[in-house]
């Protein structure tokens, strides 16, 4: 099994959640993470004194998926949440040794 | 004698004081109310652009408004113009007595009415918010404050031709809540709704206030600031039958709000199966704007009522707009203009001197006048400036595109499952 | 001399008008108090049940309670009953003077009045957070604002039993706050703790309120709004024995709430070691119902030291009534009832009418009828339509569950440290 | 006449009341402005701070504060020592008449005053904050209440030798606003600034408050408190002159702000190129204290400009004491101090009666005592206990540190990207 | 060495951590995150509009463990964290590569 | 490629920004996150009851890198984040297998 973790701008998540349950992805944790990278942050003045929010909202999406969905899983996400403009984010593969379901005791492909 | 007009003069000095500082108190109301019903990102703005209108109307009114409203001219329809405001009564003046004596201090007047027009201009505010230019919104105060709302309040408040006409609005359900909602409308629909608002297809996505309290706390503060804008348009409270009418209107006016919001709450409930409160809140409000047309002439039961049908209106007038792809944050149109009307008709239930004419001409001629003109300033805007802010600023917020400031910089804000 | 009792007439109205409209204000303070110190979950639905509970009271009282309590009736027990307010005095009434004229609008006198018996609704509201059903609440205020606090309120007030028994009850201590509190431990002992409030061994587990600045606010303005609660209360203000009066009652009520104050926050620094804000502001609230039953007698100093009396009781009384398992959030019966008995008695330091025998007759004639009274509405309520929400729904929250709606959407909430 | 009298003496009363209760909830607006500029993590030690130190300032002027400034002494400069506060008129000298007998309560009176001391500590509060100890603080504002503020009142408002020397200071521009923020610059000396404010190479970093909306709020309290801040000190409103000036004060008060929002936010857009939320508050109460030392005398359009004035020194006041690492994390110092100096010669501007050298005189005196005293007491209170928390405490933040409870618990603070 | 993650319900935090510590897990690294899974969201309705709140919140636990626990570990959180309802949560295991203690420079399994 | 997380006391997150970007770190990926360990939480009252807060705030620092950059980037972080108190927190290393930037469509170590 492989590991998802993409890091999205904010407002694509519905479109990417909906492209991916459209591919047959079944489950999705998210969480709000602050980026840092290529994107530059913003500029603010607070009474007179300058400073700079270095750090952007992003969102990170984690998906445990099936070792075959794997490339149609990278591409949906790229095309959903592709808008071109700098701060697109990334996504990461990882190799996922094991998955339980809490409720049934499923393991594996079973448990995604 | 001379002794005891002058403790009355100061009576109703006090109470005309006592009452202006209510009405004032109102900005602090819409301010909270508006900031609870925008989302974070917005938060900031809609702070600045209130206590910023709050302050350009008072510095307005004072500069040119309340000499056009209030002052001389020969025509019943076009007021003078003049600046500034003119000095005090004599105690020779008042202690002569008589009819034309002066009972209260002109001052006192002249601060009783400039938070009314700061009322008017903080209706719009909130219509217009999570998209429309600060510095923008700025130039429109002026030219509201100083400008169309003193026109229009001259043809009834000051004794001009809708005075004439035997249009009765007692404390300005017309000339201040529906004037402040047109101008409100104008602006609307100029802009356009937020983004996201609508979808494609008919969808009307709703965009929750980040602060529920404020939002209540605001709805109070409205609510108690209205004994002031009721109360004190009684415009004296000197004598039996002024005190028993003040006291009336305090009555009226509480139960007609108490109206709103338990029809509110019930419509809602029966429309949407929830206990929503924001429709509760709209409610209070309703229920507020519906009586202020005439809050000394119905009884307590009636003024319930009265209220009562405007915390209905109010649920269903926010849904059609909504329908009509209106996008008013806050309801403003819906609570000031639309039940402002109810409450305009409403005079008639118990007020035998008012005319439907009177009434329905004094509601055309407020609304088209204030829309056109509105419109005429708003299109001005728009070309020159532009009233709102580009797409990007729009889903960064107005607070870092227009304050450089965060509301609540430590709640990290931009929740995962909102728009 | 007519126009002298006119004026004299005015000022005692407005004198109403304005004291009615700072106990209104309190109905915002109790709002912003409670939805401070509910978890976040319940904010809405807490909101809600404050502006609505405030309509229904207003109401009823209008519909029936006041006659209730002011209404004729040939026992001293059991009042008589008739609908609506009666109207106003007449100019000739009032300038024929002597000892029985009317001397303040009816009108106004019924506004101060309907404020009180919503404050002592707003009492209720607090003990019974985070689980209560919200229609079954309003539908108890129905009950308890219209019947429950106007019978018994006739005893004393109404010029019944209590008042002949010498009953000594300034404000209200007693006929207000220690009968919200009482309405209030029926329910709670009907409803039970909040779910995870108290572990297996005796364990208590706090359940921190959501938004400290907000209960903070809540405070202020029930402090300010209690000017009006007592001060009005002397029912004059036009002469200078009555101006006097009124002038102790402000003076003697802000001391009392400051010694309230530093005794809450000193008592729970020698208790729990911290400057303990919530035990503060529960020290202000206690001193402020301490003084309640008796602000025009005692001296300035003792104001202050049975304000500091009540903030120190209130501290282990919440601490009490924890031990004992009876789940109030936000400290209500203990602010309001155990310190409401603690001020009645309190009388007796300062005013010489007052005897132990009719206060404690007092205490109890209240205590046990509001209890009972009380308790059968619940226990009707619980029957038929159920008093709490389910399991899950308290878990998820009253806000969901009741209102569909979030009080900070943006602010992810459901903090992982927490319960 | 007696009745006359009378009435005219209750009507004194009331007023007085009601301008003391307003001034009584500008101590809820110093607290929600203070909770809204300080993080999420000092908030609960900040709300504590407010509502303990009005108490004391309340308790200590009764016992010994007001005797202190308004008794009696047979110096000038140093006033007399007693304790507790005298009782009130008779009948019989109100109703005796002619120029000396009292024509309003003693005890509105006090209850006038006591408020005032409050004001003046709040003001300190918010300069000292997010660093300074709890219990300290309390310590101080006992000395402060009880002894340093009457004594220097005294020599102004109590005919001590400032008022002999023709010092004008109407409301307290000076022995207030600057007396507080005169005791808040020897405290923050002493103290230094915030961890981590300012950086190794003149660097300046921002510490930017919570909670935007509660900010704005405090601001229109302050702004709706200070009519009876400055309206209230008129003294009387019972006859036509009273009650015309007290009405001029009204209108002044009111445009004083009003131009001070609007300078404030120009300023700050021109200089920073943003409408900076924070300086259009702190604009409006600097147009507020500016104003404060001479509501009475300039013209509408006059009181607008010195408001306008003030709005535009406190920005480059509060940028300067930045420069100068003079950390006051709400501008206290500037709006209050700063501008206060300003409000004391504006009062040159209008009134006749003043003259450089008095208002030179006064400022200095005031300036130079409470400088000293304070100091002195602060840096026993430094040797003795210490006056600010260790850096671990400070990093923590002092509501864990002082009070055990966090402000928001749900809503998880600390901020990435934040100091 | 392996890393675990589990997403679980809220309210189970307590237990699933008091049970990890008596099975000698010394460390834990908590993240409230939102979930999308079987269970589904609420519907709201916000001044007549109704919408959907897909998201639930969940919290995402993450432990880095000694390869001879793995079993006993993920056990643990499936009796702990178990309601039997929908949305119980699932977890997932990792191979983690090294770890190191900043405070002392420890690295392995001294580290953990 | 390498996936680094790190979990840090909140207030050095400016050092070790500042320390990756030096040795040419280029994105980064934060998270509020809260953490258990061997440094205690504190205790608060809240009216009379006393409670313990066991978690304490932290930061979470992810970052994916080339494979001749780990020893680099873990002794930066260890430099940075280091005060020698207990609670600075813990490196994370794990095996990185494919990364993609979604502006571009790069991927491996192109898209860092
Ligand atoms: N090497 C990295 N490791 C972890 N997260 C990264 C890395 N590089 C980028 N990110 C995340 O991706 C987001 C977008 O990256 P950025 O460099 O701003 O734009 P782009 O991907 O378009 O070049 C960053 O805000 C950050 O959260
Ligand atoms: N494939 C997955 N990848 C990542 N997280 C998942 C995945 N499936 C489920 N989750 C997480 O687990 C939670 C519970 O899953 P859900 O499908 O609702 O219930 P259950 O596990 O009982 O079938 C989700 O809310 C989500 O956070
Ligand atoms: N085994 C672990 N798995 C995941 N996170 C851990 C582990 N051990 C520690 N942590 C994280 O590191 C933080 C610091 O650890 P702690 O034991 O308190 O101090 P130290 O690292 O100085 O011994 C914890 O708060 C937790 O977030």
């Amino acid at each position: 099994m492989k590991w998802i973790t993409a890091v999205i701008k904010p407002f694509k998540l519905d479109d990417v959640r909906t492209a991916l349950m459209e591919i047959g992805v079944q489950g999705l944790t998210v969480t709000e993470v602050k980026g840092f990278g290529r994107q530059k942050g913003h500029t603010e003045v607070y009474r007179g004194a300058e400073y700079v929010v270095d750090f952007r909202p992003k969102l990170k999406l984690e998906a445990a998926i099936a070792d075959d969905q794997e490339d149609k899983v990278i591409q949906t996400i790229q095309k959903a949440a592709h808008t071109g403009k700098i701060g697109d984010g990334k996504v990461f593969v990882f190799d996922l040794e094991k998955c339980l379901r809490i409720r049934t005791g499923e393991t594996g492909q079973e448990a995604l | 004698m001379e002794m005891l007009l002058e403790v009355s003069y100061a009576l109703d000095t006090f109470y005309f004081l006592m009452s202006g500082l209510l009405v004032m108190w109102m900005a602090a109301g819409f301010t909270m109310l508006e900031s609870g019903l925008v989302r974070s990102k917005n938060t900031v703005e809609i702070l600045t652009k209130n206590i910023g209108l709050y302050s350009i109307a008072c510095i307005m009114y004072m500069l040119v408004g309340y000499n056009i409203m209030y002052g001389d001219s020969s025509s019943s329809i076009i007021p003078g113009l003049s600046f500034l405001v003119g000095g005090d009564n004599s105690v020779a003046d008042v202690v002569a007595g008589g009819e034309d004596a002066p009972y209260y201090s002109n001052i006192s007047d002249f601060f009783f009415q400039v938070v009314f027009v700061a009322t008017a201009m903080s209706i719009i505010s909130g219509a217009v918010a999570e998209r429309m230019k600060l510095w923008t919104f700025f130039i429109f105060a002026v030219a509201m404050t100083g400008f169309i709302y003193p026109i229009q309040g001259y043809w009834s408040w000051g004794e001009g031709f809708l005075d004439e006409l035997g249009y009765m609005d007692y404390a300005g359900s017309g000339i201040v809540h529906m004037a402040g909602a047109t101008a409100a409308l104008a602006a609307v629909l100029l802009l356009g709704p937020r983004k996201g608002k609508y979808g494609p297809d008919g969808q009307i996505n709703p965009i929750p206030g980040a602060n529920m309290p404020l939002a209540t706390l605001g709805t109070f503060i409205l609510w108690m600031g209205w004994f002031g804008f009721n109360g004190g348009s009684e415009l004296k409270v000197s004598d039996v039958e002024s005190a028993n009418a003040v006291a009336m209107v305090f009555a009226n006016t509480n139960l007609a709000a108490a109206g709103g919001v338990v029809a509110g709450l019930i419509t809602a409930r029966l429309l949407f199966g929830k206990a929503d409160l924001t429709m509760g809140l709209n409610g209070a409000l309703a229920g507020l704007v519906a009586i202020t047309a005439g809050p000394d002439t119905p009884s307590m039961l009636l003024a319930t009522i009265i209220g009562a049908v405007g915390g209905t209106i109010v649920v269903f007038s926010i849904v059609t707009l909504d329908k009509l792809r209106i996008d008013d944050p806050v309801g403003a149109i819906s609570v000031h203009g639309v039940v402002g009307i109810w409450g305009l008709l409403a005079v008639l239930l118990s007020n035998g001197d008012a005319t439907l004419t009177g009434q329905l001409v004094g509601i055309a001629c407020i609304f088209g006048f204030v829309f056109v003109a509105s419109l005429i300033v708003w299109l001005i805007l728009k070309v020159t400036m532009g009233i709102r802010v580009d797409e990007e600023m729009e889903y960064q917020g107005m607070d870092l595109a227009e304050c450089g400031l965060e509301a609540y910089p430590e709640f990290s804000g931009s929740a995962v499952t909102r728009k």
